[in-house]
């Protein structure tokens, strides 16, 4: 990966490219569940890792068994199969993700990467609006937000800054989901959904690479 | 653990189900479980749901005079909108579903998403959340109360009020009454191991416990060394009482989290009863069991419902369900 | 665990279920556990009893349709004599009165020594063993079968036939009948704590199980690395059919050790349904759930009842306990 | 104790000596408990040590309150006691040796030694049918049989017979009671009964000394 490519890519992300990323995004989660259980366990419900690896792999196979026209039609699909197989709180909300920034991206057959930055950033709001929470409650926007602002830079600006944000979770104290009935003892922990959020831009920046 | 792998435990548990209850109808497939006879002609429907892992809750309450439906999720995971669209489909009479759901946000926003859609089809969706643990503070700063012992209360009495053809908005009433009546305190002894992760989901040694837990192996407020029966009774005890001050005489459920054996949970109901009755606070009607669970959790929770007349009458009405039966 | 000391355990436990269970005559006292309308005039009445921490047996079975009373002894103790020879003369109608023991050396002399004390006060005595347990051999060189989930069977049917009117000789027959065509095989996933040991009762890595288990937190005859719920229940129900080997349908208990969560009781359930099913063995009636418990015991056991028309007729007679309730 | 204090007590074993040794019994039991526990935890239930505590105290208890008249009262009151307050395996077994030692030491004001080993034997046969157990079973029997014989000799070669009696009980595979449902991983463990047996005997020898 690297500016030639990015350039190279310029307004031609195609359903190639959403496939991949989202190919690249059910590997990471599969490597990395027992990781995301284990964040899950400390502050949760130790089920976030099961929840992604069952939701993206069947994303990975409607993907494979219907696959979309469009970029939009991609991030759709993907959107619905999690909402229809992760449950949770994750589910409802990476599924409105999806889905949300699929639409934002109407019916084009390739986008550049700023139409996809301003898709993700009403897919985030949307997840916002959802879910109630807002930057700094150590949840997944944390993650989601930044990497929204820095896509419109570049690829490599967006996995960094999604890292920097879960990393950053791990001083806050949670305001919204399971672990902020933890209170003060939440403190400490990176967020399981701020972290999952890195390694899907980062599989994002990986399918631009 | 019991289990085959991690990733059928759930099906596997439907399966088991369907065998041991041919008065269910267990959909295995789409995780739904029905009463038999569903729809009732001229009757609303409770259908209710949420992650696997605290039975017999929900799937063990479905029956005449209580839910008409059950959704089962994954382990300690909400279940997904699909199901409960299918469940509503399915035991809709035309007169409309009440939606039973715990306050945490993965089965609030699948509840949200599934009332959408089969309002979609036609249904009639009203939503109650029920928000009884007082060990989490309702406020901006949290997700807000979760959902505990407070179910059973809010699925008996209004699936009662349901049984006895009340229309939808009043069955919403009377399980929105009950769930503002009632109150739950939760202490676990151990952890609990989820397929999932195949160990405790936190460190609790022996000899010490933690205050203020939930149903899904979260770690609760405080820890503290081990206390005994009485004590432990005194603090939950008063803790639902802080918040719920009754004026009369309570519901009480005494609920074990799953690996707490029946003599020690009767036991612990003897000090929650002397404790309730130092604090003056008579109970109606009691219940001892494992109701609400946390897979092989040790411990146990209170919940306390301020009773009025109604509530008692549905209370006591008829229930044929695997894990509670009483009446007719 | 969840007690105040450990020499209170039982008194506690008996307050707890007082207070509980108005439908119960409660003798803390005592230790006896009564059907609050005994003696019912005309009826034998059935008498249990045995060591506590196997909950719900053998007080959560007392009511109509089952056991006249329960004599619960302390954790893992037979009961002493004095409470079956109390119990007996407060539920005898003058029809008579059975002792349903569990074949342990303590429960046998104990409840033999109490026949004979009641038998000098005009009461009819009858007696039946329940050894189900193939995990032992009956043989010279042991204390013979242990009574396990079968008690339960012979506690519901010997019990449904006294309610309706049997003469003591006919319940007796019928409890026997019954025991003789069941057979149980238990697995232990983890030890249990009792409170006067205060730890495990014996040491199990997770990663291992005990196969052939008791009841009384006692390890069994072999252990085995892990298997799964699957390849348990094979074992398990071979173990049981090799010693039955039914002609017909039977009753099927899947009975959770204590700490074995619901779920993966039903999974287990199913597994057992399936190994049935291949063996050609039809199941008339199932019952899954905690009932002949060992503390907090993490495992299960199978308990099958060669069935016949009487035996399944009496089965489904109604029955309104604590812990098991239908009909009517 | 010793020769002289064994001759001295002659045919003269009286109330006193009998309440002596139950109270002495009841304090090694008191304090073998948990010893007693965990030895029937590793091939029984885990009750013995609490078993014999709880019976104990109850005999101490009534011997206070109401104490007997004679040696054979004393013991037939203690036996009663067991059996209504201990209850399991040992309660009858134990209750029914003391009342039927005590029923074959009659009337008598005191006892001799001999005449009590001539009881204890009866005592301890009444053990054996009703327990069905016989020697080498790797039960109380293995400790009390021996006991029994030697105390014709004296206190002290009982209690040594007792102790040996128990010790040897450790190679053997049980064939009765609780333990036997181990079968062979019964082997080399001491029996809970046999080792409460011994102290039992052993505080009959601290009476006399
Ligand atoms: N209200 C919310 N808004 C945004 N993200 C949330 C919210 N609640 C929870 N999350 C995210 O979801 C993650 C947990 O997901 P998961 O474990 O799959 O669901 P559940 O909490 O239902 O078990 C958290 O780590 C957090 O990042
Ligand atoms: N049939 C028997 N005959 C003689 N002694 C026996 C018999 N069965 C058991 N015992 C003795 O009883 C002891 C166990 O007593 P205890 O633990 O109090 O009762 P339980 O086995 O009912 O829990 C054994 O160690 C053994 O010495
Ligand atoms: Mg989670
Ligand atoms: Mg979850
Ligand atoms: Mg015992
Ligand atoms: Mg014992």
């Amino acid at each position: 990966m690297s500016d030639m490519n990015e350039s190279e890519s310029g307004g031609a992300l195609d359903v190639a490219f959403f496939t991949r990323w989202l190919t690249l995004a059910a590997a990471a989660v599969d490597r990395e569940a027992d990781r995301l259980t284990e964040l899950d366990s400390a502050i949760g419900d130790a089920d976030h890792g099961a929840n992604l690896k069952r939701g993206f792999a069947a994303v990975r196979d409607v993907l494979e068994k219907e696959p979309p026209q469009t970029p939009g039609a991609v991030l759709v699909t993907a959107g619905r199969q999690l909402i229809s197989t992760v449950g949770g709180a994750s589910g409802p909300l990476y599924g409105t993700l999806l889905r949300r920034t699929g639409k934002g991206l109407g019916d084009s057959v390739t986008v550049s990467r700023e139409q996809l930055a301003a898709a993700l950033t009403e897919g985030v709001a949307a997840v916002g609006r959802l879910g109630g929470a807002h930057a700094g409650d150590k949840t997944m926007l944390d993650a989601l937000g930044p990497a929204a602002g820095a896509l419109g830079e570049s690829f490599e600006a967006a996995r960094d800054a999604a890292e920097r944000g879960a990393l950053a979770t791990v001083p806050l104290q949670a305001r919204k989901g399971r672990a902020s009935y933890l209170g003060e003892r939440s403190v400490g922990h990176q967020d399981p959904g701020a972290t999952s959020s890195a390694l899907l831009v980062a599989a994002l920046a990986e399918a631009a690479a | 653990m019991l289990i085959n792998v991690p990733e059928t435990v759930v099906a596997d548990a439907l399966r088991g189900m369907a065998a041991a209850h041919p008065e269910l109808t267990v959909d295995v497939e789409h995780r739904v479980v029905l009463r038999r006879d569903a729809p009732v002609a001229g009757r609303v429907a409770l259908v209710s749901g949420g992650g696997s892992g605290h039975e017999p809750l929900h799937g063990g309450f479905v029956g005449p005079g209580m839910l008409a439906a059950a959704c089962p999720g994954e382990v300690f995971t909400s279940p997904v909108p699909d199901q409960m669209v299918r469940a509503a489909a399915a035991v809709d009479s035309g007169a409309g579903v009440l939606f039973v759901v715990k306050n945490y946000t993965g089965d609030v926003l699948n509840f949200e998403m599934a009332a959408e859609l089969a309002e979609d089809e036609g249904i009639q969706i009203a939503t109650v959340l029920v928000n009884d643990d007082v060990a989490v503070t309702d406020s901006l700063y949290t997700a807000g109360r979760r959902g505990t012992g407070a179910t059973l209360f809010v699925e008996k009495i209004a699936g009662a009020a349901a049984e006895e053809g009340a229309p939808l908005e009043r069955v919403e009433a009377i399980a929105r009454r009950v769930n503002e009546r009632s109150r739950s305190f939760g202490v676990a002894l151990s952890a609990c191991t989820t397929p999932a992760k195949g160990g405790p989901t936190f460190d609790l040694p022996p000899g010490e416990l933690e205050l203020g837990i939930g149903i899904h192996g979260e770690p609760g407020r405080e820890r503290r060394p081990m206390m005994t029966s009485g004590e432990i009774a005194d603090f939950a005890v008063d803790a639902v009482l802080e918040d719920l001050r009754p004026s009369g005489p309570v519901l009480a459920l005494v609920n074990g989290m799953g690996a707490t054996p029946l003599l020690e949970l009767y036991g612990f109901h003897a000090e929650v009863q002397r404790v309730l009755t130092e604090r003056g606070v008579p109970v109606a009607r009691a219940l001892v069991g494992n109701y609400v669970t946390s897979l092989d959790m040790a411990g146990c929770s209170v919940t306390l419902c301020e009773a009025d007349e109604e509530i008692l009458r549905l209370w006591d009405a008829p229930v044929q369900t695997p894990a509670l039966r009483w009446g007719r």
